[in-house]
């Protein structure tokens, strides 16, 4: 991959934006200062009468129509060959999967290694995977002007390179409920050799073999909807639930049960089976979880009383 | 409000009493067009001013970062309910109801509607809709918080009231559709003698076009939302992917509606600024043939445009070149009318009266939001600028700024003519200034925000956008100031105020050729006219 | 504008003829869809739907006897529901 | 012109017409549906179009065909001040109407009794495609259904009207109307039929 003709997705977009933008603010400012001018040039106060009854002008009039077609098939046509940028991911890009859930991002890489933050070398372009597990999200950086929504059941990307090191917001633009707007984590953009050493950094939640189930709760986007402290978030809270007693709803009936490892288990694993009473049956099934990771997260509930 | 106006129906005359009955009863079971309209006037601005306070609250939330005065839930809800009414409650229907109604069928020389019946009809349905609207906000789960355009899975998903909502906004749009075939028929069958096409007054025009939007695409959006609630209730999963439906055939349909209604809010508007310029311009409107035919173009063009709502949303590339191209197609017949407007003004002799600020504001503001509307058409400025303040701010400039001032126009130009009194003009333009200077403030810092990448339907956001929120939401608070000030200034003056009589702005419609207030059949002999609807010469 | 012109009436044989017609599309339309056609199918069952449409429309909702005005009309319906779907059909088809 | 709006027979159908356009595109939405899940799956949509009984289609269809006869009739008889025989006629639609909805309630109990309905076990655990084709079968025969239910209502009115002597030669506009929509409801038939019934 060559560097030098790598084009980015900002430098594709600005120049469309101040072209379109430009066009506009001259119209505007015509506008405004002729209608001013005629205002007050022909108030009643200078002219108390009409001095014309013209009711149109063909010649004026087809100028005024052929004039806009072709600015605006002009606006078009940069706007589209632009977007095409955005279409087409560089050769040699870097893989990376992004996971949306209510509401939390999850960035999944070609060796397994998944992080809440998206690293990704600065120069390197990158091409990211769009899943969802539940609602339609969206995938937005500003600093590098792409946004593609990540709708479930369909696979959508979007491509980007950053040529600054640095931190830039990254942001669900697509409305998704209530922690909607606390749905943003980073792009952190770092050098390549330092983004290989953190690449191949044993996996997140690993301390010593055993995982961190609290790290777990808080990528997996559990905590988005489940508190810690006993407030009454989307979901049901973790303080004091194991071996507190659940009400829940069972194929219509409803049961009272003891919430033991059986339960936690069956609840982070088929959530739809069941529903907690008073709560909607909408939290997500986990299934990319795997046992250790599930053994995790239940010890993890045990520990907060 | 109705107590009010009756306290001094016997002073006023015309349709308010002339027929003898003046009881509530003989207002909401009234098949009368004008006491229809006052119907549809009261209500759908009682329901704008409820919006209003909650987009107000929306900006107070907003002012700085973090927990203002709700948390996420409620903003979520009030930003849905805001949408909902303002969109559904108020605007699509405020303006063929209130000023369509009103003004119309006098316009054409007609004695009422062509079904004055169904005319009544739809104002109740508009109501009982409403009612189902406001009842789903205290019952079930809870107010909505899907954001007016209820895209699923998420409105499937949610555990708020969102089916008994969508439920209120498929009856008013019965009302929406049953509007706009009376009226359509109203157009071609009820003419008088003299008044050709050619001689139609512009608002009729633009009230024929946008009654075809309602009849054509509206069926659209109820058959969705019956979709939406089947979603909800039943789990068709026409939508679901895990059931093989697809979401973004939701957004299809739900925009070929929903786009071709943001005409519906403003075709409209454009008819009462063609008919305010001229009549304050003493002049005859500039190519009255394209103004007229720009109307249909853009109603014809805005039903193809839907796509632009969608260019994120991972649909074709291929579809996003045709709705991107078909999206600037329709700019252009808006640019002929703009342009027509300004050459009106062009050795005229102006007058700036509140009506005329209001319309000339219009054109202002409408360019501003139309033109950023390129913006959003573009597709590749769009990606960057969907989802964010930016979008927020294009359909309040067009809105509110649009339709909202044309809106406001029109109640400073017809509502004398109907109450028979009339507004201070001082105050009028107090509020004017006001309302102009902190809608620009409010709305062209929310552009800035979307633009730095802010997005929409945002409880909380980062520190960096802060000082520009606070700058915001202080423009809400003036433009509050000046609407308050507008509505005291109206309501003193159309119930108190100077009378109002004869054709103080020389304007040359057939509604000024008849009494102040009209009476019940509108005109004591069916009139002939005999020249276009912007022929100032021929008075005096 | 014309003032209301009278209508036409239709005799009952001629009534009685179109559903006649009717119902032997129907027919054919259910025969030839036991054949096996391919992809023609859908084609011919559509085709001869809207023949039977064609007819209903003409015959039993007096449209053969309306004006300029309401021909015009029911196109442009037909032509913008055709529109929804054929726009549509960009994302569907090329995405 | 002069103002008759009572007698104005154009006018009302002008009316009429335009309501029928919106029932058009109202059922044009699940049709452009339809389009769309067809294009997409094919197979699925041929293999859960077989489970319909197209005998009992074939029989809804004669029988909607007939009862539009019926009401078209109805509208020459009341032209020619033949109101006993417009009364009959009328009848005889709504009997056909009724022979409809009963067919139809044994199409559904039977589909219901093998678990297919929206959202049923069945459904959810079977190929995507299927789920489609029932849930949008379901609607649009449901939403079909509850319009045949309203012209009903629609035509027995009328009816009554005629016998009162309120729709006569001379003024038979709401009559018309109601046959009008009756024949709308028909039209859409015309194409469900062959779309969920046939394409096999
Ligand atoms: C009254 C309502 C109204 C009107 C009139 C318009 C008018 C237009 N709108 Fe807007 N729009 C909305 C209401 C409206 N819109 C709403 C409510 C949304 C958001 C919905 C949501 O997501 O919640 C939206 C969103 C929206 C989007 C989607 C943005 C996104 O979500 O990413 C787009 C994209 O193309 C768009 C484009 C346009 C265009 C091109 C016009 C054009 O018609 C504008 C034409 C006008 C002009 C061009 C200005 C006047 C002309 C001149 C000054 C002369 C010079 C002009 C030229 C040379 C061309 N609009
Ligand atoms: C007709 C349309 C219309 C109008 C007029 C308005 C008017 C206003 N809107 Fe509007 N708004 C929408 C339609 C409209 N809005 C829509 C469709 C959305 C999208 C919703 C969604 O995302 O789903 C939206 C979203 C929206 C947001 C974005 C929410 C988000 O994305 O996070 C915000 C935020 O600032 C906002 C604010 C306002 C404000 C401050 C006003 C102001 O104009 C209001 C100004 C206030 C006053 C002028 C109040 C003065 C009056 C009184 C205090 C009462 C006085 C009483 C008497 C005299 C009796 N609106
Ligand atoms: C979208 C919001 C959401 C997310 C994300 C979420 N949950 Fe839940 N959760 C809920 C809701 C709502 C309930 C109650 C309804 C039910 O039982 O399904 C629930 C119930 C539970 C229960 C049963 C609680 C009880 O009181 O009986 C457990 C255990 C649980 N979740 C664990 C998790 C874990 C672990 C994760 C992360 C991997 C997670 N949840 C992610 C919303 C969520
Ligand atoms: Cu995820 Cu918004
Ligand atoms: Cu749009």
């Amino acid at each position: 991959m060559n560097q030098q003709d790598l084009i980015s997705t900002t430098a594709a977009i600005d120049p469309v934006f101040m072209l379109i933008f430009g066009i506009c603010l001259v119209l505007l400012l015509g506008i405004t200062v002729v209608m001013i001018a005629f205002v007050v040039r022909y108030h009643r106060s200078r002219s108390p009468q009409p001095t014309s009854q013209s009711d149109g002008n063909v010649w004026l009039e087809t100028i005024w129509i052929v004039l806009p077609t072709l600015l605006v098939l002009a606006m078009f046509w940069y706007g589209w060959k632009e977007y095409l940028v955005l279409r087409t991911v560089p050769k040699g890009a870097l893989a990376v999967t992004a996971t949306a859930r209510m509401w939390s991002w999850e960035f999944r890489y070609a060796n397994g290694k998944t992080s809440s933050k998206l690293y990704v070398p600065v120069g390197k372009p990158v091409r990211v995977e769009l899943v969802s597990k539940d609602v339609i999200h969206g995938f937005f950086v500003p600093a590098f002007r792409v946004k593609r929504d990540v709708v479930p059941g369909m696979s959508n990307y979007a491509w980007f390179v950053a040529t600054n090191p640095g931190s830039y917001d990254l942001f669900c633009s697509q409305y998704c409920g209530i922690q909607h707007s606390a749905m943003v984590t980073t792009v952190e953009a770092v050098p390549e050799v330092q983004f290989t050493a953190w690449l191949n950094q044993s996996s997140s939640g690993a301390v010593g073999g055993k995982l961190d189930g609290r790290k777990l709760a808080t990528e997996k986007g559990c905590l988005g909807c489940h508190s810690l402290d006993g407030t009454r978030k989307v979901g049901p809270t973790f303080k004091g639930l194991f071996g507190s007693k659940v009400e829940v709803m069972h194929d219509g009936k409803m049961l009272n049960i003891i919430a033991d490892d059986a339960y936690l288990k069956e609840s982070i694993r088929q959530p739809g089976a069941k529903i907690v009473e008073d709560y909607p049956p909408i939290m997500p099934a986990n299934a990319d979880l795997t046992d250790e990771q599930v053994t995790a997260l239940i010890e993890f509930i045990k520990s907060v009383k | 409000m109705t107590s009010n106006v009756q306290r001094s129906d016997a002073t006023r005359g015309g349709f308010w009493s002339d027929s003898g009955k003046t009881g509530l009863t003989s207002w909401i079971f009234s098949t009368d067009h004008k006491r229809i309209g006052l119907l549809y006037l009261f209500s759908t601005f009682s329901f704008f001013l409820v919006a209003v306070v909650l987009g107000l609250l929306l900006r107070i939330e907003l002012m700085a970062p973090g927990r203002t005065i709700m948390g996420p839930q409620t903003y979520n809800a009030i930003f849905t309910v805001h949408g909902v009414m303002m969109i559904f409650l108020f605007i699509i229907p405020g303006f063929p109801g209130a000023f369509g109604n009103l003004v119309m069928p006098i316009q054409i020389g007609a004695r009422d509607v062509f079904f004055p019946r169904l005319n009544l009809l739809s104002w109740w349905l508009y109501i009982i809709g409403a009612a189902i609207i406001l009842t789903s906000l205290f019952t079930g789960g809870g107010p909505p918080d899907t954001g007016w355009t209820f895209y699923v899975p998420f409105s499937a998903r949610t555990g708020t009231n969102v089916s008994l909502a969508v439920f209120g906004v498929f009856v008013v749009g019965f009302s929406s559709i049953l509007t706009g075939l009376n009226f359509v028929t109203t157009i071609h069958r009820l003419r008088c003698e003299g008044m050709t096409w050619g001689r139609l007054p512009l608002f009729v025009w633009s009230l024929y076009a946008t009654a075809w939007v309602q009849i054509l695409a509206t069926p659209i959006l109820a058959i969705t939302l019956v979709l939406v609630m089947a979603e909800r209730l039943l789990g068709t999963g026409l939508f679901e992917p895990a059931q093989g439906g697809d979401p973004l055939m939701y957004q299809h349909l739900f925009w070929i509606y929903s786009h071709p209604a943001v005409y519906i809010m403003i075709l409209p508007a454009m008819g009462v600024i063609s008919d305010i310029i001229p009549v304050f311009s003493r002049k005859p409107i500039f190519g009255y043939k394209m103004i007229a035919f720009s109307s249909l173009a853009i109603a014809a063009f805005g039903s193809l445009v839907w796509g632009h709502h969608m260019f994120t949303s991972g649909m074709s590339d291929t579809a996003i070149l045709v709705f991107s191209f078909l999206t600037f197609v329709v700019a252009i017949p808006s640019a002929i009318k703009v342009f027509n407007w300004i050459s009106t003004l062009y050795k005229g002799s102006i007058s700036l009266d509140a009506p005329m600020l209001f319309a000339l504001s219009f054109i202002l503001l409408f360019s501003i939001g139309g033109l950023s509307g390129l913006i959003l058409g573009a597709a590749a400025t769009d990606v960057h600028v969907h989802d964010t303040h930016f979008v927020v701010g294009h359909f309040h400039y067009v809105i509110f700024g649009g339709s909202g001032f044309a809106f406001f126009a029109s109640m400073h130009y017809w509502l004398p003519k109907f109450f028979g009194r009339r507004y201070a003009e001082k105050p009028a333009v107090i509020a004017w200034v006001l309302m102009f200077t902190g809608f620009n403030v409010m709305y062209f810092t929310m552009q800035v925000l979307g633009m730095e990448g802010m997005p929409r339907r945002y409880y909380d956001y980062l520190p960096e956008f802060a000082n520009l929120n606070l700058v915001a939401t202080i423009g809400s608070w003036i433009l509050v100031t000046g609407l308050v000030i507008m509505l005291v200034n109206l309501f003193r003056g159309l119930l108190w105020g100077e009378p109002f009589e004869g054709n103080p702005w020389g304007g040359a419609t057939l509604e000024w050729s008849t009494a102040t207030p009209p009476p019940t059949e509108n005109f004591a002999e069916d009139p002939v006219v005999t020249h276009g609807p912007y022929d100032f010469t021929q008075q005096d | 504008m014309t003032m209301n012109e009278q209508h036409h009436t239709i005799s009952y044989k001629s009534l009685t003829g179109t559903w006649v017609a009717l119902v032997a599309l129907t027919a054919l339309t259910v025969a030839a869809t036991r054949l096996d056609l391919g992809g023609y199918k859908v084609l011919t069952a559509l085709t001869i739907a809207c023949i039977k449409a064609g007819l209903v429309i003409a015959i039993f909702m007096h449209m053969k006897y309306e004006g300029r005005l309401l021909r015009w009309l029911l196109f442009l319906a037909l032509v913008t529901l055709a529109i929804f779907i054929g726009l549509t059909f960009f994302d569907v088809l090329y995405r | 012109m002069t103002h008759q709006p009572h007698t104005d027979n154009l006018g009302a159908r002008l009316g009429m017409w335009l309501f029928l356009f919106t029932e058009l595109l109202l059922f044009g939405g699940l049709f452009l549906l339809y389009a769309v899940y067809f294009k997409r799956y094919p197979h699925e949509f041929a293999v859960a179009g077989t489970q319909l009984n197209w005998v009992m289609g074939t029989a809804n269809t004669v029988i909607l065909l007939t009862s539009s006869l019926c009401a078209a009739m109805a509208v020459t008889a009341v032209q020619r001040g033949e109101s006993r025989r417009a009364v009959g006629l009328i009848g005889g639609t709504i009997l056909c109407a009724a022979g409809f909805m009963t067919i139809k309630y044994f199409e559904w109990s039977e589909k219901i009794g093998h678990g297919i309905y929206p959202g049923s076990a069945h459904l959810r655990g079977g190929v995507p495609g299927e789920s489609v084709f029932f849930s949008l079968y379901f609607m649009t025969t449901g939403i079909h259904g509850l319009h045949v239910l309203i012209g009903c209502v629609l035509l027995a009115v009328i009816g009554f009207k005629i016998t009162s002597g309120a729709v006569t030669a001379e003024n038979y506009n709401l009559l018309e109307n109601g046959a009008l929509y009756w024949h709308l409801v028909d039209l859409i038939w015309i194409f469900i039929f062959p779309l969920y019934y046939l394409i096999l």
